[in-house]
């Protein structure tokens, strides 16, 4: 039954990755990577009942905690880009273009 | 303090240099300061001198442990031959502080912790203490240029620093192989060039250990074709840092090859002697012709510089003792001519706000003495008998035709080439008629006129009085024949006594 | 029994709610759809014994953090022609399921390897508040206060980041 | 053998103490107050009053000594010893070397005094006289050396003082340009000399490198050592001494004030090289094949510089290119193993020349500054001390019997007849002719006939004692100094001869009086020919002539300079030029660019990954993880 939920978890992953790498909407882009750590915390939590060991869970909220952070600061970046550009679009940044 | 002289001319400087750039002194305390560190630096270099008994091993030595768990000492001493050098670059970096003024403290700053560490890489006796050093005194040099340098500094400062950069790593890697292979023979670390001289390497190894240790010192020098970095360097250099670089740090990169190469890879320096003294005549004739082509004054004397070096180079690979001593002698020598050369240069480009050679002339009439010492200076360079420049360049032509007639004969070309260039720089820069910018060129005051004198009066004691000092180089250049020749061959047990360190 | 078939449907609409997520057009879609992907995902937690989880899930991240990416999605009041126009999409999402399927594929691999559990409720408090905290707070202090810096940071950072007037070019 | 003296280092010292003295006041008070040119004038020409003082007791004391043993030395210092080579600043008097120094002491003292006159007034008196004693001290320290690298100290030294004295008046750059032609071509001449010094010393140096060691071990060299060894040192005495192909440099030195061309260029420095091949007359005496080289390099040497001093305009011209003729009949002397002959031609032209030069200096001075014989003529009224002393030197010049060139020549030329090398002998008449006819052309058109110039005919003077009474001393030496070797034939002991003969390795050319009175007849008759030709030509006055064909090319020296201009100035210039801003920085720096190139290609390929968008480095970094963990998948199995 583990394997199913780790196999879950997985699936959720893969769909994170795919929101990020395939979506030039800030937002889901940052929804997928929320995704991400959610799917990641699937599997902590699932970990955690297969060992019956608490830690898994104790990560999990630390996760949680660092996601509202990165949520917090991605969203003043996101606002800030709003304001610069009027735009929501990852491509609108290339200032990295060799 | 009076125990470790050499420390304090090692660190003294250093740290009154980092001092100098961290506490806000005004320009003008810092190159007092500057000064006198200098001449506290000559003074204990004199006491050296006078100290030294010159039997042929390192005198003063000092031995601390550095990083004991892999056999890395803080080891330093003279020997004749780093004597001298230690000596010259002593006796000329005060003058530098006399004559260059109004320029930023951290200026000066630099200019003591090159010396510092040019006086150690000169003492170091542990190759990964010379290592420390030799790349601690570029360090400065590449800010001097950078920041200070003329309107092509940054691709100056680039070159030389990727050319001399690249050679160290080569040099590193080699060091640490000496290392490893030591290990591997004695079961105990070491880095003492004393005992390095005792390996057993594989006729493979020891040529590319060798040719690594070689390169790093041939781009030094430089010996042709690796000179292409100094012309850009020395002309875009302030002439403090352009008179560093040929006067001195040259010079430790000829001290370098007799001091780790030719103990440690004696075979292989027999092997390779023949192509590498052809590099030098080569460069040599190449350098100097160049020069004639030139119109700026500092890369005219830049080529010229690369020549002469080209003739010093030339001497260590003849492996006699004539040539090996006149090299020797022609560091002192070419170090105070070039040396000069390049800061009265300086004083030009200072005070005329020109390089180029079209804009000079008729300097000869407005400063006398000016054009008297530069005269002297080059006549010293061209090597006129009488002056510094003849004693060492007769005894390498002398040593080259002994080693190899057609090489010795191209090497006396110089005597030709040399007076081309210098003399026609030499018509249009101090005869002719003077322009509107020249015909308020200033005089030397009496200051700098003070500070050059004894330097010139060095050059004409050492053209006409030289066996003083050739007395004391010839017997540590003897021991260095004998010992590149497999006759004078240190054991690695000498080694193994050297690596407790004497409480 | 029961819990097998829950489990079903949770993992069903989750993965749906994902779905949803990556593939609409307008954030306020894709936010709405992740929600239910959270809401399913703390079933699962529950599922799993861990009723604080559970507990925070619903609160934290279904609660707090969306109800923040919504509310910020509604303040920049984006308008459809500021959405980017993606046409390459369809592109790169075959693209990308060609990238990620060795990836997930691994994964799988190292999760057969695993040893085997079940899932039934496990008694004495697992997943409790209190013994969560006992945990928590007595083996992964430290953590705990270095996370609760980072939030502070962080919000810092946020006050700092969305305060500017104008970007500094 | 040779007795030690302690003071034959003194006489070079003197002189060289008189410049630095000299010097440093100078250069100490030039730009404050000036000291007075009177006090430079006793400081500078008390040394070389000293110095001869002290030849004349060398003389004196040498010939107290028995014939074999005279050789004085005198060992200073050891001057650096390395290994087998052991080289001493020593000194050496013997008969070669005191003639050397009687005779230079002797000019030089003249000719400083001269100076005194000569260059009054002149803004850095104090520095001519610097460099007149320096130059002095370095000529001694030649001529006295007890080594070849002594002998070169001294070498190199009159080159200097000879390129400084030339370069004198520096704002003028054709003087610097004739300074600098001097010092190199003498330095092509001294990298010959380097070489056949280091190439000796290989060869016997290291038990001993001075002279006497040498002439005891000279048997010890084999004789391709030997013929490479004397033409190298002869490359060296080319360059000093003007001989072909390295004689472009004197016509040109004589951009230098007049008492340098006199001291430097026709008395003393230029006769080094004759004084350099007597000194190994050792080594030359054992290759005669090199004698003949040296013999017809300087015999055609004569030749060439005769013809252009036929055409030649300027006075000092006309005067240097007959020193480059004299110095070529002192070299044929020397290659035919004439040695004493050509040293005692050294001996008799420094008188003449000197004479001569600086009775072109005083005419020059009385025509402040006019140098074109086309604008002098009757001078002879208004300078007679001058022409009555030119006359002299003329004659002797010309080799008329019995001035002191006469026999010195004459003595040449027999042995070139008497050793059976007719043909050198047929060029030396001619060349004798064709002296006497353009030492003649100067004397007529400068002395005689009318003023060309009548403003500065005018203002013509006899110039002050100081110069003059040198004019009237060596006008005396130029008469009579022939006769201290005046052959057996005119009841002569050949004197000079005999005192130089413990210092040479000579072959007597013993030749009946027939042949000695048909080279004699020869040369007075070649003599009295140029004369006559020349005093019909200008005699009784002539105008400038235009010089066209032949002559044209005869006054432009052959075009030579032009040649050597084409075939090796501008090819050095022009290669140097290439290769310090073209071939330096993109052919030998090449490899460097070449990496850098390649690193800089490498760079800009790579860079095209870099797109700048986040997404993109997402899909990257998926796209490298996808990878590694298919390699992991088929590793698992």
């Amino acid at each position: 039954m583990i394997h199913d939920y780790l196999s879950l978890s997985i699936l959720l992953f893969c769909l994170g990755i795919l929101g990020v790498i395939s979506r030039r909407n800030v937002f889901t882009v940052f929804m997928s990577v929320e995704l991400m750590l959610n799917a990641a915390n699937l599997a902590f939590i699932a970990l955690a009942r297969l060992h019956e060991n608490m830690d898994g869970h104790v990560l999990a909220m630390l996760v949680m905690a660092v996601a509202a952070a990165e949520a917090a600061l991605a969203l003043a970046v996101v606002i800030l880009l709003h304001k610069h550009t009027g735009k929501v679009d990852t491509n609108v940044f290339s200032l990295l273009k060799g | 303090m009076f125990e470790n002289v050499l420390s304090t001319m090692i660190f003294l400087p250093i740290v009154i240099g980092l001092a100098a750039m961290l506490i806000p002194f005004s320009s003008t305390t810092a190159r007092r300061i500057g000064l006198i560190v200098s001449l506290v630096v000559l003074f204990f270099g004199i006491k050296v001198y006078l100290g030294f008994t010159g039997n042929g091993q390192l005198e003063f030595t000092e031995t601390r442990s550095l990083i004991e768990s892999v056999g890395i000492f803080y080891r330093i001493g003279v020997d004749g031959i780093s004597l001298f050098v230690l000596l010259t670059g002593a006796a000329l970096i005060p003058i530098v502080f006399v004559v260059v003024k109004d320029r930023p403290r951290a200026f000066y700053g630099s200019l003591l912790v090159t010396q510092g560490a040019m006086a150690g890489a000169i003492c170091a006796a542990d190759l990964v203490l010379f290592y420390a050093f030799w790349e601690v005194m570029l360090l400065p040099i590449f800010f001097m240029i950078g920041i200070y340098g003329g309107p092509n500094r940054k691709a100056a400062t680039i070159k030389i620093m990727l050319y001399t950069v690249s050679g160290s790593l080569l040099m590193l890697a080699a060091i640490i192989y000496l290392g490893v292979a030591f290990h591997g023979q004695y079961g105990v670390w070491s880095f003492d060039t004393a005992g390095l001289a005792g390996l057993q390497l594989s006729d493979k190894a020891a040529a590319l250990s060798f040719f690594a240790f070689m390169i790093a010192f041939a781009i030094k020098i430089p010996i042709f074709p690796l000179h292409t970095w100094l012309p850009d360097a020395y002309t875009e250099a302030p002439a403090a840092a352009t008179f560093l670089l040929s006067a001195i740090m040259a010079k430790i990169g000829i001290y370098a090859v007799i001091r780790f190469i030719m103990p440690i890879f004696g075979p292989e320096l027999v092997r390779y002697a023949m192509p590498l003294a052809w590099a030098a005549v080569i460069g040599l004739i190449y350098c100097g012709i160049a020069a004639i082509g030139q119109k700026d004054i500092k890369r005219l004397l830049a080529f010229s510089s690369a020549s002469h070096m080209g003739i010093l180079a030339l001497g260590l690979f003849c492996l006699n003792i004539q040539a090996l001593t006149g090299s020797i002698y022609q560091i002192m020598a070419h170090a105070t001519s070039t040396g000069l050369l390049f800061l009265l240069i300086g004083i030009i480009e200072d005070r005329l706000q020109t390089r180029e050679i079209s804009d000079l002339g008729g300097i000869a009439r407005q400063a006398p003495i000016f054009a008297c010492f530069f005269a002297i200076a080059l006549l010293a360079s061209v090597g006129l008998p009488g002056t510094s420049g003849f004693i060492g360049e007769f005894l390498i032509i002398m040593g080259a035709i002994k080693f190899d007639t057609t090489l010795g004969v191209l090497a006396a070309t110089t005597l030709i080439i040399g007076v081309c260039y210098m003399l026609w720089m030499f018509q249009r820069v101090f005869f002719e008629k003077g322009n509107d910018r020249t015909n308020g060129f200033a005089d030397l005051s009496i200051c700098e006129t003070l500070a050059f004198l004894p330097v010139i009066l060095l050059i004409l004691f050492m053209g006409v009085f030289p066996q003083p000092f050739i007395a004391r180089i010839t017997p540590a250049a003897q021991s260095q024949i004998a010992t590149v020749q497999g006759t004078g061959q240190i054991s690695g047990q000498v080694a193994l006594d050297h690596i407790q360190p004497q409480k | 029994m029961l819990s097998q078939w829950l489990f079903y449907a949770f993992a069903t609409v989750s993965v749906l709610g994902a779905l949803g997520l990556i593939l609409s057009r307008h954030p306020m879609n894709g936010a709405l759809w992740f929600v239910v992907t959270l809401v399913s995902l703390a079933g699962l937690y529950s599922l799993l014994s861990a009723s604080l989880l559970f507990a925070l899930q619903l609160i934290v991240y279904a609660g707090a953090i969306m109800s923040l990416i919504i509310f910020i999605i509604m303040f920049l009041n984006i308008q459809p022609a500021d959405i980017p126009d993606e046409k390459g999409k369809w592109a790169y999402l075959l693209g990308g399921c060609l990238a990620v399927i060795p990836i997930g594929l691994l994964l799988l691999k190292i999760v057969s390897s695993l040893p085997e559990g079940d899932v039934d409720i496990v008694g004495n408090g697992f997943g409790q508040v209190k013994s969560v905290g006992l945990v928590l707070f007595r083996d992964w202090l430290l953590p705990f206060e270095i996370v609760s810096i980072l939030l502070l940071v962080a919000l810092v950072g946020a006050v700092v980041l969305a305060g500017k007037k104008e970007m500094t070019q | 053998m040779a007795q030690n003296v302690s003071y034959l280092g003194m006489i070079p010292l003197l002189p060289l103490i008189g410049a630095a003295v000299v010097g440093i006041l100078h250069l100490a008070t030039c730009k404050k107050k000036r000291l007075p040119d009177q006090l430079y004038a006793v400081l500078a020409c008390s040394t070389p009053i000293l110095t001869f003082v002290l030849a004349v007791k060398v003389f004196f004391d040498l010939n107290g000594l028995p014939v074999d043993g005279r050789a004085l030395t005198h060992e200073v210092f050891t001057w650096f010893e390395v290994g087998e080579m052991n080289i001493s600043m020593g000194f050496l008097a013997d008969p070669l070397s005191s003639l050397m120094l009687l005779f230079v002491t002797f000019t030089a003292s003249l000719i400083h005094i001269y100076s005194i006159g000569y260059m009054a007034g002149d803004e850095s008196f104090a520095k001519f006289f610097a460099y007149l004693n320096l130059f002095l001290g370095s000529m001694l320290i030649l001529v006295l050396g007890n080594g070849p690298v002594v002998m070169f100290v001294g070498w190199e030294g009159v080159g200097l003082c000879s390129y400084l004295l030339i370069s004198y008046y520096s704002e003028d750059r054709s003087n610097v340009l004739a300074g600098n032609k001097a010092f190199i071509v003498n330095r092509i001449g001294d990298f010959g000399f380097v070489l056949g010094m280091a190439f000796l010393f290989w060869a016997i140096g290291d038990s001993g490198f001075d002279y006497i060691s040498l002439k005891t071990n000279a048997h010890m060299l084999a004789p391709a050592t030997v013929t490479l060894v004397c033409l190298l040192l002869f490359v060296g005495a080319t360059g000093k001494s003007a001989q072909i192909p390295l004689y472009v440099w004197l016509p040109d030195a004589m951009a230098g004030p007049t008492p340098v061309s006199a001291l430097i260029h026709a008395a003393t420095m230029v006769t080094a090289g004759v004084y350099m091949v007597a000194r190994f007359s050792f080594l030359y005496v054992h290759v005669p094949t090199v004698g003949l080289i040296v013999a017809w390099t300087g015999i055609l040497t004569a030749l060439v510089s005769a013809i252009y001093g036929m055409f030649q305009n300027d006075i000092k011209k006309v005067l240097a290119y007959s020193t480059v003729s004299q110095l070529g009949y002192m070299f044929a002397g020397v290659g035919l193993a004439a040695y004493s002959a050509g040293i005692f031609h050294v001996f008799t032209h420094a008188f003449f020349k000197a004479l001569l030069f600086l009775g072109a200096g005083s005419v020059i001075y009385a025509l402040h500054h006019e140098q074109n014989i086309w604008k002098m003529g009757g001078l002879k009224t208004k300078l007679p001390l001058t022409y009555k002393t030119m006359l002299i030197g003329s004659l002797a010049l010309a080799g008329c019997p019995p001035f002191s060139g006469f026999f010195s020549k004459d003595e040449i030329l027999y042995s070139a007849l008497a050793s059976g090398h007719t043909g050198i002998w047929v060029v030396g008449v001619l060349v004798a002719g064709m002296t006497a006819y353009y030492t003649f052309r100067m004397i007529f058109v400068v002395f005689h006939g009318s003023p060309r110039d009548a403003h500065a005919y005018e203002h013509a003077h006899e110039p002050p004692a100081v110069m003059t009474v040198p004019l009237v001393i060596l006008a005396i030496g130029a008469l009579f100094a022939g006769f201290l070797n005046l052959p057996s034939l005119f009841g002569g002991s050949q004197q000079v001869t005999h005192w130089l003969a413990p210092s040479l390795a000579e072959h007597a050319h013993e030749a009946s009086h027939s042949i000695e009175i048909i080279a004699i007849a020869a040369s007075v008759a070649a003599f009295a020919i140029g004369i006559f030709i020349a005093y019909r030509k200008f005699g009784k006055g002539a105008e400038e002539p235009v010089y066209s064909g032949f002559s044209s090319f005869a006054y432009h020296t052959f075009r030579i300079n032009e040649l050597y201009d084409v075939l090796f100035v501008r090819p050095y210039k022009a290669i140097g030029s290439a290769i310090g801003n073209l071939i330096d920085a993109h052919v030998t720096d090449g490899p460097v660019q070449l990496i850098v190139w390649f690193y800089r290609q490498f760079g800009s390929t790579f860079k095209l990954l870099q797109v700048g968008y986040v997404r993109v480095y997402a899909i990257y970094m998926i796209i490298g993880l996808s990878v590694m963990s298919y390699l992991l998948t088929q590793s698992f199995k």
